[in-house]
């Protein structure tokens, strides 16, 4: 059984447009489709589990009208829920894809309620009781206001207690806590900033230099999927680089792409494979999903066909 | 088809050290009327519901309201439930729950609902560990 | 408090000549177990509930389930409703339907939904026409 | 007790953002501000109500997990609710306001989902029971797919068949099937195209000819109100002419505008106004509301300030 916490959910609102026109006082559109769905990292990655027959329960904060609706939509999609209520309305998040410009959306977000130590609180116990009954913690995403920075550091800690695995997907100032527990994976998100623990991204060797920073607190294994190189994977004696063909990609909807990657993962891994082979098969599920309008794409043999295009080759020693 | 097929695989529930003011809240933004208590490990020890949170408050209040002698004034209620507000839940709930596993019967669950006057029952694993809940509208949900 | 202080003013019902099919959307859609039963003009002429309609596809169902001798089949009931799913409500509700009016004091409600184990209670004006409804849960929340 | 119509709903959604800036792969904006509330246009009509104490009743069709979140908020804001279900999910509408261009805002509309004869059906008993116990409905807002263009028509007669007082408010190709129907008073939506019953507004002559045409089918006042000259306030044998100083608002959030003006309009009748004071008052709501960060403005005493500042002018016999 998976774990996935979602401390800052949202839900996601997609939108299909021709253009936008100026029409009197406004720049109106109207979309030619839409899409809208539960989300946030951890919650995203819990349908994907889903989508694929993965038994998990998905945790976090929610609130008002739009907690209800994340809640009743995980439920209708055979999703485990037992998150926390506060007081707050969730947030909800807008993307806006322009035909012929879908590789480069126009994302509104917002920051998320403010949380209080009570509500810490009442998610800590909540969170403590289910590593009671699961073998793998997935914790995705930003921090709401409210949540110290080194939030993620405790709850791997706890898992790590227990002995279950921790794979760790978030960005910016949220990595180091993070790296600093020792999760199994972790992969930055570096989408909007190409550094990671202080560490600029430049070529293999920062990313690889990165990646060391983050294996001596113990961490197992880092994933660093940028865009500038092949994708690398580090672990304390090996390092392995795969390369995809994204050139003949159609891009339809990025949003819940890095959430397929960490969910084909997992998925890979509960059915056995190694590490380096589950991140190939991610990378393939979050190439699919880029391909779809949904966020999530629910057709495996769309993924199967990505992963012929990426190899996976060993690079040598990360000693060295 | 069995309860594994109808149940709503929610785990909301409250733990026993916590307060009444904690679960009223819960009540109150889950919207549902009554949920499992359970222990540190997740296993179910009791069901708590409104009605519990009222007879805690004024234990003979039901039974005022039933002889149409003297109609109690909800004030009142109101006033004593604010100086229990922070007894934890194990206080006051109902220790011997009924639940099911997933694999019984629907048709069981069906016949429990209805003899007792049940509008939710916990599911639980081999450990008593609470794996989720049937509702009678997720039991109606299945005929209709 | 009065009853108009606690009410939900919201007209959801069905009207008597529509089909247990349509009933049975409404209830699915606003996720509510019963709804008043109106006529033309808005007067509220029944209450019709999910349990009803049970016991309109196997007007014995109930007491099979209390007799432990015999547990009948749910398919069973799900072939019966596709047979009477196109009649009017009004075969099947509850015409003897217990309402109170905006001006009541809210203990009386109270005592009426408890006396009566009712889940909901339709709200009235002189004419009889349906303006709301006192839902136990906006009871509870008036207490808590 | 007023009943107001939206056969479109939305969940409208608001942001406001300093900049949107291109991070990465996305034009990514965290919006310092949102804002959201059960939306369309009858619907705003119905908070702007309530929120000066008119008791009304909203109808209209819903469905899904926004169409529970409508019908709650309703019910919070104290207004009567009594929608028809649909299958579908109720549509969800985005406004961004970035700061210095609020009067320039981006819209993304989607159409609505496809209505199904069963469900005008299920409606149309619902509204006929409903007229027994209104004196006023307001109608407004554009139809959605599956329903009639001549449906605000049937609507408008129906309820002058109980000796009921209409108000329409739509815009486009929905204008003149309602028009002919003869309701108390029209005010077409002219802000995406300035033409209304084929006739293009460039003029006050133009503005009158195409009223006259309205008044011509038993439409008692007309009301452009367009920005292209004052306001206009037509019927059977009167014009009247409004101008409001509008170069001092601070714009905060078009939103709801126009539906305040309808708003303040029917709470001036429902309190004795005259029709054209009534207009006055509903042009000072809709300033009022353009001032606030919210949809609808629920202070008065900011109404009354705008009051001061529009100016009601007899411009002559309408039969000229």
């Amino acid at each position: 059984m998976i774990l996935t916490i979602t401390l800052n959910p949202a839900y996601d609102l997609i939108y299909w447009v021709k253009e936008i026109e100026q029409k009197g006082e406004t720049q109106l559109s109207r979309a030619f489709r839409t899409h809208s769905s539960a989300g946030g990292k951890g919650i995203n990655v819990s349908i994907y589990l889903a989508s694929v027959g993965v038994e998990n329960i998905a945790m976090g904060l929610i609130g008002g009208h739009t907690g209800r609706t994340i809640k009743r939509s995980l439920r209708e999609e055979g999703i485990i829920t037992n998150f926390t209520w506060i007081s707050e309305e969730t947030r909800s998040n807008v993307a806006i894809l322009k035909k012929g410009q879908e590789d480069n959306p126009i994302e509104i977000n917002s920051t998320g309620p403010e949380i209080s130590e009570r509500v810490l609180d009442q998610f800590m116990e909540q969170y403590e009781t289910m590593l009671h009954r699961v073998s793998c913690v997935v914790l995705s995403g930003s921090l709401p206001p409210g949540v110290p920075k080194s939030y993620y550091r405790k709850l791997v800690e706890k898992a790590k207690e227990t002995g279950i695995r921790t794979v760790v997907n978030t960005g910016g100032e949220y990595v180091r806590p993070a790296a600093k527990a020792g999760p199994f994976l972790i992969k930055p998100d570096i989408r909007e900033r190409k550094e990671v623990m202080d560490q600029a991204l430049t070529n293999s060797q920062s990313i690889i230099d990165a990646g060391r920073k983050m294996l001596d607190f113990g961490t197992e294994f880092v994933l660093l999927s940028h865009g500038l190189t092949g994708d690398i994977l580090i672990s304390k004696d090996k390092i392995w680089e795969l390369k995809a063909n994204r050139e003949e990609l159609t891009v339809r909807n990025r949003v819940g792409a890095g959430d397929s990657l960490i969910g084909g993962i997992i998925h890979q891994l509960e059915e056995g494979k190694s590490v380096p082979e589950a991140v190939r098969y991610g990378l393939a599920a979050g190439m699919a999903s880029v391909e779809v309008y949904e966020k999530i794409c629910r057709d495996t043999s769309l993924v199967r066909a990505q992963l012929e295009e990426i190899t996976l080759n060993e690079l040598g020693d990360s000693t060295k | 088809m069995r309860v594994k097929d109808i149940m709503t695989r929610d785990l909301t529930a409250v733990r026993e050290n916590q307060s009444l003011k904690a679960l009223i809240f819960l009540l109150e933004k889950s919207e549902l009327s009554g949920v499992p208590v359970i222990d540190k490990r997740g296993t179910v020890v009791g069901f708590i519901s409104e009605r519990d949170v009222i007879q805690a408050a004024l234990p003979n209040y039901f039974e005022m309201l039933r002889t149409a002698s003297y109609l109690p004034d909800i004030n009142q209620l109101s006033r004593r439930l604010e100086e229990i507000k922070e007894d934890p839940v194990s206080e006051y709930m109902v220790e011997d729950v009924i639940s099911v596993d997933e694999d019984e019967e629907d048709i069981h669950v069906a016949d429990l609902i209805i003899r007792n006057e049940l509008n939710r029952v916990p599911v639980v694993d081999e450990d008593g560990m609470l794996t989720g809940i049937v509702q009678r509208i997720d039991l109606l949900g299945a005929l209709l």
